[in-house]
């Protein structure tokens, strides 16, 4: 078995494993064990990435290639670069935290961490893809427990949040599919066969027209689950009504899917499309950027507030991704690890002080850095980092969006950049406009007084992700440097 | 092949007698007469292949023996239909077809 | 002359064999024990399946009036097998239902010369051997809809579907004789060599095809199909649904893709329009379905419109394409007709409102439906996903993009009226839902084959190659 | 020069925070600030040595002031564009590590008297060692990307700190009124470094400053709006610094800043952060001076002028004692602006230079020292406003002689340390622009009022009777007063000019009589128009105040600034924008794809009708599609 199947293989046997446990205990524990297994494995894995990359140039390491429909020429063929390896170990980090936030999960446990799981494989298996019929199948396998996830365990309008994410994410994967039959059947352009794999299609020169008609396809079926405006409706509602683990998922990895996918195969395959179309795509990126962050500042609920910010961040990682430049790409990936964490963060404190006062609503909310302070020390951190402060990830990776775009010296990109620059100004506002009236402020209700304080999973949870956040945001290079020698190959594809 | 009438005769009559059936088969109220009217658009096709065969291609009996097999299977297919719409008539005292309308949208 | 020849005909001899034993089994079974007449059926169906899969000779009979290949063979194999499936689903209702009335043997005697039938509509070489199959499929499903003879909506059914049945059998003979005129043959090998795409012959393919779309239930052929549905046992709905579908897209895929080939121009647009209408309306029909037969049937109409898709490039891509979808989509679909004849047999509930809470009642039941529907979604990795992104990509293949994308259009709509079964059973809780209860061995051994289908078919790739090597036949 | 061991001076603060920051709930409150104090004591004493190293043993080469540096590779952006993390010894940068520590120490030890028994204590600390640590990496910045890193981190700390008395509405709104608007500017800020790094391919201070270096002779290579592309950043940089500095207009968070603790606004908003942007033009000087010959550095004296003058006036108006010294601050920190602005590059020229970066280093000293003394009033009285104060120097006979030092330093009065920087500043101005010169001397002597008015307020004026009788501050507060009224006192005589340049060479510089006269004596002016009107308690001011009518209600209101950021924010941008795009996208945006679910819906509940249930509509419907399909291909599309 190869290093990187295991990724697909583990959580298999977890499920397996969980399939036959009786109740809560034995169910987060193997799930537990489980995620712990996969993290160990992701560490594993970057330590092993970077043994290998010194001894092996090739563009993807570990890579492994079966035939699986041979007619269709559909292999399933995994290999990782720097970039997937950052992602995975974000997915990994992501969904241990979500096991230690969803430890008391009392309402059918055993069925809500498989599902969460069987999420979690899609993600694996997505990053992991070399070719677009296993990274499409593990794509709607990673949306479509999603469905379950919101409408069992979900709060509030449940059902209906859960139905729209579910039909636009699937709506959104069936426009992908015209784009990767439209790539596919135009991999033969160069005289040989048609073939699914990325690499492959890569050195073929696909016709401008083909180009032109699928890359928005492509563009838009990916875009879609990173939250582009105007298709981002389905994340607030999402997120309002999920529960915990499953906003922290959803937001933290699977929205990261929208922006590798653009990356991997709409910018990388269809370079020529990128450039006839960014025009249209860098202006709604730019509007769902400022949008967003404006539609946030409204918001009085904290998993609105946090579902908007997203469309704001992920809006930032589609623009950048659509500068085509090594600078603005190092930052999209960056950027996508850091709302990563910070999002699920985020999600997970939410999820504790919804478990302890009931209420998403700031107004009702206030002082709760007197009642509880750890998780709302933790608040503030997140917000802080989440506003691009220096020494977080935030701030690494919008810093190498905002020069990366500056390289570009049209004036509607520079425009288009200053716009999205002023995101910093508004995110400081709405963040702090939350922690001003929940955190701070007199204790608004008596009875927040005895509030439980911060238990031992939840700090591990908490603490799983804010280390990567500080850890990319104080020594950026390491990280920085894994992806731009990831990213020198596409570069030299789209020139 | 009969003297004095072209097979455009023997084609237009047949077609008329296909959408008699039909006009049938869309109006009466009756599931009897709409059987009638199914035994017509049958019969349209029979004669058909009766006179395709001798007007076009007199060598081959294939039509002949098709139309003898429609005969049979039309029988068959009336036999079953009328046990069904006895069984109906059991449970509701009624043969029209505005009584089997439950189930619809 | 050397009877051997008559070894061709394997699968009609044995099953023909099946049913006369049946018969005379009838009559020395006593009746206090007349349920051995179902393990009986159910055994000696077995056996029939199991030889169906060794392997058999091309070759014609009567003078190519009947041929067989292996091509043939795989279908018939594929519909022996959704058979048995079905058989083993529905031997409890048998049991409870019909043998009271004393009834069964004729039931499984119907439902054998049904796919009797078929047999000889697949394996047709000529017109008339095609429309002595296409009846013996269909009217013995006609007296099996009206089976249950204590309840109207099952007369209303029967009376439906035979009267559909007989309109559209008048209106492909009056095609075929058209065909009949212009190419003066009724053999196929002869009408291949003589068709050309004039006015006569477009005319009759068109009153022609549309017999077949009514077996198919494609639009605006399709009207009978819920209300049968609904109306029959749901044996036989299912039956129809799968079985009777599959037959006949099989033998549709044989005529256009071998005789009908000229008229390729013809018919290619033809398949167009008409499987944007049938995705289109046989969703939105399905949206606001409550009881589940009916939710069924609709499905089934849009899950036809999909078949189309990979008909409709007429080679040898489609063909195994569709194939390859019509073998898994009798697999989900037996599975969902199987869950729903579950619970309507144990508590005779059929509305999707009755299912809510289901899966806390009945965990398994609630899990194979989930994966059957998901199946028939198209949601990976069950096998249904697949089946579908072959049809598209062999439908892409030939440049329909703009079709492709209605589909998927269509599969999201579909995606929507699965997913409120799904609500309802897992989302919702009720408090007075379906108690739980333990299935008999035969229904449990049907659904476990069904759901293991499901989860193999699709990732189980030389499945596919195997399908797509033998549809080379059909080039 | 070895400058190796500069890495700890900031490193330490940073250790501080992260032990007492961590350890926050386990660790006693007596213990936390001893840690911090001795912390920033080492860093206090490196910082004095490294200054002496640099200025008197080792950084003066042939009468040039070297630069040093040590950097390492941070982030990398393109082949050429990086962030470096680092080290930068220069003249600035060390008098700046002399201000920051010595103003951080005294307020460590003082806060260790003012705090005592508050909540916080261990987290107060931690937040100060915090803002030390990012003031120092702002003032050893490398580059324009690590000053602005650090840039953003005393921000938060100055966040943090504003906001420290959390449950208090109006420290909340502080805290984030004064990150917001320093964030707008920032966001100028990093434009303007996006542009210098397109442009120039760099963001290291030592290549970018280089007169004969590329940036600067290529500055004209392109334009954009009739300026060039280098003049765009460098103005949108100095809006970087005008909002850290709170120069008009982005001025409005100072004054509402001082809801924090007052040790905070002691250190952040009187001595180093604010001074942050004054450093920032200075560092940047060369650029500002050569690029468009110095056209951004009339918007720079214009702006220091006008904040000088607009905070002078608005200062006379104020009742609460920490207002008055913040609008001081601002004006001040105007004077230090407007002397960057009239500056020139080689030798006296720079005279302007040399006096803002003086008048920083004084204005540290007493307007620490003023800080200090108000919160040891404050914290004697509980109260900040000059209506509950009066007569208190009977009860507090050391705070009163060292506020009244620092009073006589600001004002100007001869020898004490203001009237030193002031006067070299007004010579600049003199020789520059005699309007400038004007503004800056009117300024002076509303300086010396307004400074007055509240130290005969405080100490003088009439005898409140108190409540809690007030009690002279205890050791560890008057300790940090002695040692700022000594330095206020003192650190006038340091010749400045042969220390620091904008060239980096020394010059000489001399009191210029006429002018020191005319300064010294509008500032004495002032105070004796203060001793007149606050000495003792009478109605003279009322009257006053009556007679300047809608003028004085203007400025007692700071001119309605506050009000009309508040309209902009609140009517404009929340009203205006925010909120209808959270409905836009409710209602259209969701609404849309909501809709389009719900049309699928409908259109089905519409069809239904099709599926009559009669038989014979069901035969039609195959019949007429039958036919209709076959008429179709027959007649169009054969």
């Amino acid at each position: 078995m190869d290093i990187l199947s295991l990724f697909i293989l583990v959580p298999i046997i977890s499920i397996t494993v969980l399939l036959f446990t009786k109740n809560l205990r034995q169910a987060r524990i193997t799930a537990m064990i489980g995620s712990i297994i996969q993290l160990s494995m992701a560490i594993n894995l970057v330590f092993s990435y970077f043994k290998e990359r010194a001894v092996n140039d090739s563009l993807m390491v570990f890579t492994k290639d079966i035939v699986w429909f041979a007619p269709f020429n559909i292999h399933y063929s995994v290999g990782v670069d720097g970039i997937s390896v950052a992602l995975l170990l974000l997915t990994s980090i992501v969904v241990l935290a979500g096991v230690f936030i969803s430890w008391k999960m009392f309402d059918l446990p055993k069925e809500f961490f498989i599902s969460l799981i069987v999420l979690s494989i899609g993600v694996y298996g997505f990053f992991i893809s070399m070719d677009l019929f296993t990274m499409f199948v593990f794509f709607e396998i990673a949306v479509i427990p999603m469905y379950l996830l919101i409408g069992i365990w979900g709060s509030g309008p449940r059902e209906f949040s859960a139905m729209k994410l579910t039909l636009m994410l699937m709506g959104a994967s069936a426009i992908l599919l015209i784009g990767i039959l439209g790539i596919y059947f135009n991999s033969d352009a160069d005289g040989g066969a048609l073939t699914f794999n990325i690499l492959e299609i890569a050195k073929v020169n696909i016709p401008i027209e083909a180009q032109k008609l699928f890359f928005p396809l492509t563009f838009v079926g990916f875009a879609v689950i990173g939250a582009l405006f105007p298709f981002h409706t389905w994340s607030p509602d999402g997120h309002a009504s999920a529960p915990t683990a499953v906003s922290m998922l959803h937001a933290g990895v699977l929205m990261k899917l929208g922006g590798y996918g653009v990356f991997r195969v709409a910018m990388y395959l269809l370079p020529e499309g990128a450039k006839e179309w960014s025009w249209i795509f860098i202006i709604l990126s730019v509007i769902g950027v400022v949008y967003g962050a404006f539609s946030a500042i409204k918001q009085t609920d904290l998993k609105y507030i946090n579902a908007y910010s997203s469309v704001s961040h992920l809006g930032l990682v589609l623009f950048a991704l659509l500068m085509l430049n090594k600078t603005a790409w190092n930052g999209a990936i960056i950027q996508s690890l850091s709302h990563g964490f910070m999002t699920a963060l985020f999600f997970a404190l939410i999820g504790m002080i919804y478990e302890r006062t009931h209420t998403r609503n700031i107004a009702e909310l206030g002082g709760l850095l007197k009642v509880i302070p750890f998780i709302s020390t933790i608040y503030v951190i997140a917000g802080l980092a989440s506003l691009g402060l220096p020494g977080f990830s935030g701030f690494v990776a919008e810093m190498n969006i905002f020069v990366g775009a500056f390289q570009n010296d049209s004036l509607f990109v520079r425009i288009a950049t200053i716009l999205s620059v002023t995101v910093i100004v508004i995110t400081a506002v709405y963040i702090l406009r939350v922690v001003g009236i929940m955190l701070m402020g007199p204790v608004k209700n008596v009875a927040y007084l005895k509030l439980e304080r911060v238990t031992w999973f939840e700090k591990l949870g908490i603490l799983l992700l804010l280390v990567p956040i500080v850890g990319i945001g104080v020594a950026p290079l390491w990280i920085s440097n894994m992806i731009l020698e990831s990213l020198q190959p596409f570069i030299q594809g789209l020139l | 092949m009969i003297e004095g009438i072209s097979i455009y005769d023997v084609l237009t009559l047949t077609t008329i007698l296909f959408f008699i059936g039909v006009y049938g088969f869309l109006t009466r109220k009756n599931l009897i007469s709409i059987l009638i009217s199914v035994e017509m658009i049958l019969n349209a096709s029979v004669v058909n292949f009766v006179i395709i065969n001798k007007y076009l291609y007199p060598d081959i009996l294939q039509g002949v023996i098709f139309s003898i097999f429609i005969i049979a299977v039309a029988a068959a297919e009336t036999a079953l239909a009328v046990a069904i719409i006895i069984n109906l008539y059991r449970q509701i005292s009624s043969v029209e077809v505005k009584d089997t309308e439950v189930m619809k949208y | 002359m050397d009877f051997s020849n008559f070894l061709l005909m394997r699968f009609e001899v044995i099953l023909l064999a099946v049913i006369l034993l049946l018969i005379i089994g009838e009559i020395f079974i006593t009746q206090a024990k007349k349920d051995a007449v179902i393990h009986l059926a159910i055994f000696l169906f077995g056996i029939h399946t199991a030889v169906g899969f060794f392997n058999l000779d091309d070759g014609s009979l009567f003078g190519g009036m009947y041929r067989t290949n292996t091509l043939i063979q795989c279908f018939k194999s594929i519909l022996n097998v959704g058979v048995l499936i079905l058989l083993l689903q529905s031997g409890d209702w048998i049991q409870e239902k019909i043998m009271k009335h004393g009834r069964g043997t004729e039931f499984f005697v119907l439902l054998f010369s049904s796919l009797f039938g078929m047999y000889f509509m697949i394996s047709s070489g000529d017109f008339l051997m095609f429309y002595l199959g296409l009846e013996l499929s269909t009217l013995p499903v006609a007296g099996l809809a009206a089976y249950e003879t204590t309840k109207r909506i099952s007369s209303e059914a029967g009376i439906k579907l035979i009267l559909s049945a007989a309109m559209a059998s008048g209106t492909a003979l009056m095609g075929i004789s058209l065909l009949y005129a212009t190419s003066g043959s009724i053999y196929f090998s002869d009408v291949i060599t003589a068709i050309s795409p004039d006015s006569l012959t477009i005319l009759g393919f068109v009153l022609f095809f549309s017999g077949l779309a009514f077996k198919i239930s494609l639009v605006p052929f399709h009207f009978w199909t819920a209300d049968v549905y609904e109306g029959s046992p749901i044996a036989i709905a299912s039956y129809l649904s799968v079985i009777s579908k599959g037959a006949a897209v099989f033998i549709l895929m044989i005529l256009l893709f071998t005789v009908l080939k000229p008229l390729i121009g013809i018919w290619e647009k033809l398949l167009y329009i008409i499987a944007i209408a049938t995705m289109f309306i046989g969703n939105l029909f399905a949206l606001r379905q409550q009881n589940m037969k009916r939710f069924l049937a609709y499905s089934s109409i849009a899950q036809a419109g999909f078949i189309l898709l990979g008909l409709i490039i007429g080679n040898q891509l489609g063909a195994a394409t569709v194939i390859y979808f019509v073998l898994i989509y009798i697999f989900s679909n037996l599975a969902a007709f199987g869950v729903v004849q579950a619970i309507s047999l144990q508590t005779g509930k059929e509305l999707m409102s009755d299912y809510e809470g289901l899966y806390r009642t009945n965990p398994n039941l609630s899990l194979i439906m989930m994966l059957a529907l998901f199946s028939l979604a198209g949601i990976p990795p069950v096998a249904g996903f697949f089946g579908k992104f072959f049809l598209f990509t062999a439908a892409a293949s030939e440049g329909y993009y703009f079709l492709v994308f209605l589909a998927v259009v269509n599969v999201t709509i579909s995606l929507y009226y699965y997913l409120l079964v799904v609500r309802a059973m897992f989302l919702r809780k009720s408090n007075n839902a379906i108690p739980y209860f333990k299935n008999k061995i035969y229904m449990r051994l049907g659904l476990l084959i069904t759901v293991i289908g499901i989860l193999i078919l699709g990732i189980y790739s030389p499945l596919y190659e195997y399908i797509y090597e033998l549809s080379i036949n059909l080039q | 020069m070895n400058i190796s061991y500069i890495i700890l001076i900031p490193a330490i603060p940073l250790v501080v925070f992260l032990l007492l920051g961590i350890f926050n709930q386990r660790i006693k409150p007596s213990v936390s600030g001893y840690v911090g104090v001795f912390g920033l004591l080492a860093s206090a004493l490196m910082s004095i040595y490294a200054a002496y190293q640099y200025f008197f043993v080792s950084g003066n080469v042939d009468g040039v002031f070297q630069t040093f540096s040590q950097k390492t590779v941070w982030m990398n952006f393109t082949d050429s564009l990086h962030i470096d993390m680092g080290i930068l010894i220069d003249p600035i940068s060390v008098m700046m590590l002399i201000v920051v520590s010595v103003v951080s120490l005294m307020v460590h030890i003082y806060s260790r008297g003012y705090m005592k028994g508050d909540d916080g204590y261990t987290k107060f600390f931690a937040f100060l060692s915090l803002f030390t640590f990012s003031m120092f990496g702002l003032v050893l910045a490398t580059n324009l990307f690590q000053i602005y890193i650090f840039w953003e981190l005393v921000g938060v700390s100055s966040y943090l700190l504003i906001g420290y008395y959390y449950t208090k509405t109006s420290a909340i709104a502080a805290a984030k009124k004064a990150f917001v608007v320093t964030r707008f500017a920032d966001f100028g800020f990093l434009i303007g470094i996006l542009i210098v790094g397109y442009y120039t391919g760099t963001f290291d201070f030592e290549t970018l400053n280089n007169p004969e270096g590329s940036a600067i002779l290529n500055w004209a290579s392109s334009s954009f709006m009739g300026l060039s592309a280098l003049t765009w950043a460098l103005i949108l940089i100095f809006m970087g610094g005008a909002g850290k500095s709170a120069m008009f207009p982005l001025h409005i968070w100072l004054p509402d800043a001082m809801e924090g603790p007052t040790p905070v606004s002691a250190l952040i908003h009187a001595a180093t952060m604010v001074v942050a942007g004054i450093f920032l033009v200075a560092r940047l000087f060369p650029m500002y001076y050569f690029v468009d010959n110095g056209f951004v550095l009339n918007i720079v004296t214009y702006v220091g002028a006008f904040s000088a003058l607009f905070a002078a006036i608005i200062a006379i108006t104020q009742t609460d004692i920490k207002r008055v010294l913040a609008f001081s601050t601002m004006s001040q920190l105007g004077y230090m602006m407007l002397a960057l602005g009239v500056s020139g590059y080689d030798g006296h020229e720079g005279v302007g230079f040399m006096a803002s970066m003086f008048h920083l280093f004084t204005h540290a000293m007493f307007k620490a020292l003023l800080f200090l003394g108000a919160g040891s009033v404050i914290h004697a009285v509980h109260s900040n406003y000059l209506k509950d104060m009066g007569g208190l120097r009977k009860y507090m006979p050391i705070t009163n002689t060292t506020f009244l030092i620092a009073a006589l330093a600001i004002s100007g009065v001869p020898p004490f340390a203001g009237f030193w920087s002031k006067d070299e500043i007004l010579v600049a101005a003199f020789e520059q622009d005699k309007l400038i010169y004007f503004v800056g001397v009117f300024v002076a002597g509303l300086t010396a009022f307004y400074m007055f008015r509240i130290y005969f307020g405080i100490f003088w004026g009439k005898d409140n009777t108190y409540e809690h009788t007030p009690k002279e501050s205890p050791l560890s507060m008057t300790f940090p007063l002695l040692v700022l009224a000594f330095l206020s006192m003192t650190v006038g005589f340091i010749p400045f000019s042969e220390f620091i340049s904008p060239n980096k060479v020394g010059f000489e510089a001399h009191l210029n009589y006429p002018l020191a006269a005319v300064a010294t004596v509008v500032g004495l002016i002032g105070i004796a128009l203060a001793w007149v009107f606050y000495k003792k308690e009478n109605s003279l001011a009322d009257k006053w105040a009556i007679g300047f009518g809608m003028f004085y209600k203007w400025t007692s209101n700071k001119f309605y600034f506050d009000e009309i950021y508040m309209f902009v924010a609140k009517k404009i941008f929340f009203k205006r924008v925010s909120e209808p795009i959270a409905k836009f996208d409710r209602k259209y945006v969701d609404g849309t794809m909501v809709g389009i679910g719900n049309t699928t819906v409908g259109t089905s509940k519409k069809i239904k009708g099709l599926q009559s249930g009669r038989v014979q509509d069901y035969a039609f419907a195959f019949i007429a599609g039958a036919v209709v399909i076959g008429l179709v291909f027959i007649y169009f599309w054969t």
